[in-house]
């Protein structure tokens, strides 16, 4: 066997398929990975920090920034948090808006997932563009309730900040409608292309009991089996009232991630059916919210949701001051990193690439 | 017709006559070859212009988008406005490169783009040259177009670069032999390396005679032009730019030009060996040629609005693994073909049946090879909701 | 089991470890940090609770704490064991590593540290991991200065620590 | 298998590459594109743009009282206490009910556009425009209480949170 030396390649901060400023420094020999480290903080904004010097309405603005993706189940896992250290009931009809946008949230961040993983194959962003358009549609539904498309600022502790405007319902049942063609068409353009198979299959496999280990949530550890959503164990919101299944996949290589993925979103469109047809009518907001806020009960509380990314949670310490004293942020993105050296050691650059893509990542979420 | 089909022939010839009248022979024959070769550029860098556009147009509209539609009605000036800001951008050498390999690459590269242009045969009696290796001398010429990329890839002193530049020689090389053997077997049946005499001896076009020898060069065509799914030597997402990661303005130009002076040319050529090259009803030659030109590279253009790339080693092996061992076969059977049946209908029939012959055989043993994997994968895809 | 029953057989187990149970909405018990390995481990290995869903650290002015929520994937409990580290120590802040341990822990460790200023000894790779090395201080700690810096002040130095 | 999935990617491209020149869902009347045709969907943006829904929230704007035509606001700093962000500082005189506004200086490079100021208000006298198109040459993007009373004319509102109701 000839020994050859091994080079070290900075893949990144500034690179196409990093997803933002992210840095990877891979040791190869040849085009064979033989060591990965992720360098990460290129976009530490200090938000737990800030975090500390705002009330706890302050806070919900900031929290649309950890991951833009997703910026309606960012609120929503706060809102959790803060409810439970308050004791605050949430009206039902706002537990239902909360479920319909986390949903739309869902689709999106799938979508997305879906979409950068394809143009990381090198499909030069046709899938990505039209899952671009699918979500297009879901940001005019955000906009038309909140005002905006991806800073959402939306849901506040004790319910959401105003009412579904009119004309919502009907246009989220008209894109439900639709969507489920788009599924089916990305699953007829994307599922079977052999140039995908052949790249996907078996690369960058995690197996169940690494998931675990690595405290990795989300789709990737369902992709790998073990079937654990936030949804059916947690119970939180309204979730139980909906009839929907909590798919998995076997192998949990990126083929499997990637069809996790498709997967979920159909369970996301049941549910959005289910909500849109059973939602209630009534206030949107609880009135003792915002008393209770400004005097809120010394102590901690952790609430945690299942975001499109992983578990995503907040554990908010108060000392009894208007302001959080502590807010920490469990980042889906960063943890769900952690057993990247398991899944990428022995494989080439080309798959460390659509590996990342996979796992599907959000820098902004990553650093905080 | 005649006078349509060959106008441009006839045009040469005149102007020829008209300089002899003042100039003597050899000086008139030496203005208008020289003339010739100038219209050769241009239509190569016209070709550039159109293509450009016309990939950016057709992918935009394959994703539900305009393309580029601003600069000119439907954009098409945005060719021109391309080359303006490529032009006044400022040429970076990057510290530490050897500044000589480094400034010669790209000229090396688009030398040997423009060089394949002398022999192409554009209509009847519309070429440069018509050279009796004229097939060879492709061949040939294009293998600098390697030499050039790997002289990009060392000197740039990055190691993008310079991955980008192992890949390419690992892979055009590797293409190279599946692509020759193919070409080898339009030779034999026509017995002649002139591209000339190839269009002429094609009353039926190889594509239909020779299928499955068309697949293999259209395959590995499009690994030579490093296209979609074969584009590991840019491969954005993972190499950034691959061997030109470090080049900008004109030498970043030259590379560009260079890549789709190729794509034509490499038409032009798949026109020439299998579609019967200007050979057509009723329009004049030249129309029938730039028509089967464009409808080639409206195919790659297809292909890469949808296709992900091909994974290093599994691009290898298919080249060694699958297409040299086809094009032997493709060439076995031709060869077979040719000695046995002498030429016409007959030949013709016998050869489109050994061909789908060869397709079934290939079929079947790929079946049987990955009848386990197909298995499992076909399981997991219908059982994904 | 529930969090109950897990902590009688702690207390059973290691008795001199338990410092506290204070009263607050999830469940908590507070140990010493020297006991933190071997409490994680019989956690982990006999109790079940395998999923180490957050680790952090909160500044208490009086003392630091660490913080690992705990849950069962496999028992899929819907509510956390919370595990603090009460570290008096406010100077030289250290806690044993749950690394090798439970993998995940690893970039939440290097935060705590990067943040918060809190060593975890025996962590595979301890360096900083949002902030550059050479940042002065940790801003997560209530003693924080909150001022403008200059640039020679966040100036960074070379990382040490295993190349990979 | 065997690139029929291929053949599938090539239709599906295909597809869209013809229905590109049959179907725009593109602008009409005052409505958003409509997701369920087919076509292209891109928004020439400078020559098209979209319409906005009423609960838009674009720069700050001012309002006034429909009768007196006087500036709502009675500078009692509740928007200043809501913006997470330090964007807002406000100056007025006069003490109770007939406090006024002086100045209002609301700095655009620093807002995050959440609306918690609108919120805070219970006067109702700021509220969310329509703008969006806030890029400038010019550094200078602290707008005083001149240019947020203009953008309330221009929107001829008198009442906040109309649209949220």
């Amino acid at each position: 066997m000839l020994r050859t030396e091994t080079i070290t390649l900075n893949l990144g901060p500034q690179h196409p398929s990093t997803h933002g400023v992210f840095r990877l420094r891979l040791q190869l020999n040849g085009e064979t990975v033989v060591g990965i480290e992720p360098v990460m903080g290129y976009l530490h904004r200090g938000i737990e920090k800030l975090c500390e010097q705002g009330t706890y309405v302050q806070v919900i603005p900031l929290t649309d920034r950890l991951d833009y993706v997703c910026s309606m189940t960012n609120n929503q896992a706060y809102a959790v948090a803060v409810e439970k250290l308050l004791g605050l009931e949430v009206p039902e009809r706002a537990e239902y808006i909360r479920v319909i946008m986390a949903e739309l949230t869902r689709i999106i961040n799938h979508m997305m997932a879906v979409g950068f993983l394809w143009n990381e194959l090198g499909a030069y962003f046709t899938p990505a563009m039209y899952c671009f358009r699918a979500r297009e549609h879901i940001l005019d539904l955000f906009e038309m309730t909140c005002g905006s498309r991806m800073m959402c600022n939306y849901m506040r502790p004790g319910g959401v900040s105003g009412d579904l405007p009119e004309g919502f319902l009907p246009a989220a049942k008209k894109f439900n409608d639709y969507f489920k063609g788009v599924i089916d068409q990305l699953e007829t353009f994307l599922n079977e292309n052999e140039v995908f198979l052949a790249r996907a299959v078996d690369v960058g496999v995690l197996p169940a009991d690494v998931a675990i280990n690595a405290s990795i949530t989300g789709p990737m550890l369902r992709a790998s089996g073990v079937a654990y959503d936030i949804r059916k164990v947690d119970h939180y919101s309204v979730y139980d009232r909906f009839d929907f299944d909590v798919p998995t996949c076997s192998n949990g290589d990126v083929y499997d991630r990637y069809l996790q993925h498709i997967k979920e979103m159909w369970q996301s469109v049941r549910i959005i059916e289910q909500a849109l047809d059973g939602i209630p009518e009534g206030e949107v907001m609880n009135d003792q919210a915002a008393k209770a806020l400004r005097r809120p009960p010394q102590g901690e509380a952790y609430g945690r949701i299942e975001s499109p990314k992983g578990e995503l949670s907040f554990y908010v310490v108060s000392d009894g001051s208007a302001n959080p004293y502590r807010v920490r942020i469990r980042p889906p993105s960063q943890i769900n990193l952690s057993a990247l050296k398991e899944m990428c050691e022995g494989h080439k650059i080309q798959d460390i690439v659509i590996i990342l893509g996979s796992i599907n990542l959000t820098m902004a979420d990553l650093d905080r | 017709m005649d006078v349509l089909n060959l106008l441009f022939v006839n045009l040469r010839e005149a102007i020829t006559t008209w300089l002899a009248g003042f100039l003597p022979m050899w000086a008139a024959e030496a203005v208008v070859h020289f003339g010739v070769g100038l219209i050769l550029v241009v239509i190569g860098l016209l070709a550039v212009m159109v293509l450009t556009l016309g990939e950016r147009k057709v992918i935009g509209r394959a994703q539900d988008r305009y393309g580029p539609n601003r600069w000119g009605p439907w954009g098409i000036l945005t060719p021109v406005a391309d080359a303006i800001k490529m032009l006044t951008k400022e040429d970076i050498v990057p510290e530490g490169a050897d500044y000589w390999v480094h400034l010669l690459a790209p000229m090396c590269a688009i030398i040997a783009a423009v060089l394949i242009y002398a022999v192409l045969p554009f209509g009847e009696g519309m070429w440069g040259t018509d050279l009796n290796i004229g097939i060879l001398y492709i061949v040939a010429i294009a293998s600098l177009g390697t030499i050039a990329i790997l002289m990009a890839g060392w000197s740039s002193n990055n190691k993008y670069s310079l991955l980008g530049a192992f890949r390419v020689v690992a892979q055009l090389i590797s293409y190279e032999i599946p692509m020759l053997l193919s070409i080898v077997a339009v030779v034999l049946l026509t017995g002649s390396m002139s591209m000339v005499e190839i269009v002429r001896q094609q009353s039926v076009p190889h594509l239909i005679t020779m299928p499955m020898v068309f697949f293999v060069y259209l395959l590995a065509a499009s690994a030579e032009l490093y296209r979609t799914p074969f584009d590991m030597i840019e491969a954005d997402s993972e190499l950034v730019a691959g061997f030109f990661t470090e080049y900008s303005g004109m030498k970043f130009v030259m590379f560009f030009m260079s890549e789709y002076f190729n794509l034509f040319a490499m038409s032009a050529i798949i026109t020439t060996l299998f579609l019967a090259g200007w050979r057509g009803p009723i329009l004049p030659g030249y129309v029938w040629f730039f028509f089967k030109c464009g409808v080639v590279i409206f195919f790659y253009w297809w292909v890469r609005s949808m296709m992900p790339r091909i994974r290093i080693d599994h691009l290898l092996n298919l080249a060694w693994k699958f297409l040299v061992p086809l094009a032997l076969v493709n060439l076995m059977v031709v060869g077979l073909v040719d000695k046995l049946i002498a030429d016409g209908i007959v030949q013709d029939v016998v050869l489109l049946a050994a061909n789908i012959v060869v397709a079934i055989v290939v079929i079947g043993l790929l079946a049987f090879a990955s009848r386990k994997t197909r298995s499992k994968r076909l399981q997991r895809i219908t059982a994904r909701r | 089991m529930t969090n109950e029953e897990i902590l009688s057989k702690l207390r059973e187990r290691f008795p001199e470890v338990v410092v506290d149970v204070p009263e607050l909405i999830d469940f908590t018990v507070a140990i010493k940090p020297e006991a933190v390995v071997d409490v994680a481990r019989f956690l982990h290995d006999e109790c079940g609770l395998d999923y180490l869903a957050l680790l952090t650290a909160v500044d208490q002015t009086e003392r630091f704490e660490v913080v690992y929520h705990l849950w069962s994937i496999k028992d899929r409990t819907t509510e956390p064991f919370v595990l603090k580290a009460y570290i008096e120590d406010k100077e030289n802040p250290t806690v044993p590593s749950v690394t090798p341990l439970w993998r995940g822990a690893s970039y939440q460790e290097r935060e705590a540290y990067d943040l918060m200023g809190i060593r975890f000894e025996g962590h595979p790779n301890p360096k900083r991991i949002l902030l550059w090395e050479g940042f002065p201080g940790h801003p997560l700690r209530k003693d924080f200065e909150n001022r403008t810096y200059t640039f020679e002040e966040l100036k960074p130095t070379r990382p040490t620590g295993p190349e990979w | 298998m065997f690139g029929l999935g291929i053949v599938k990617g090539l239709w599906t491209t295909g597809k869209h590459f013809v229905q590109s020149y049959l179907g725009h869902t593109g602008l009409r009347e005052g409505i958003r594109p409509d997701p369920t045709l087919g076509g292209l969907f891109t928004v020439q943006y400078p020559e098209e743009k979209l319409p906005m829904f009423p609960r838009f929230r674009g720069a700050l704007m001012h309002l006034r009282d429909a009768e007196t035509g006087e500036p709502k606001c009675t500078a009692c700093g509740l928007c200043v206490r809501a913006c997470p962000n330090d964007v807002i500082a406000v100056d007025g005189e006069g003490k109770g009910r007939d406090r006024k506004v002086t100045a209002y200086h609301y700095n655009l490079a620093r807002c995050l556009f959440c609306r918690l100021c609108v919120e805070a208000c219970t006067f109702s006298a700021i509220e969310m425009s329509h703008e969006y198109e806030l890029a400038s040459y010019s550094p200078d993007l602290v707008w005083g209480l001149e240019k947020l009373l203009a953008i309330g004319d221009k929107y001829g509102v008198h009442e906040a949170g109309k649209a949220w109701e």
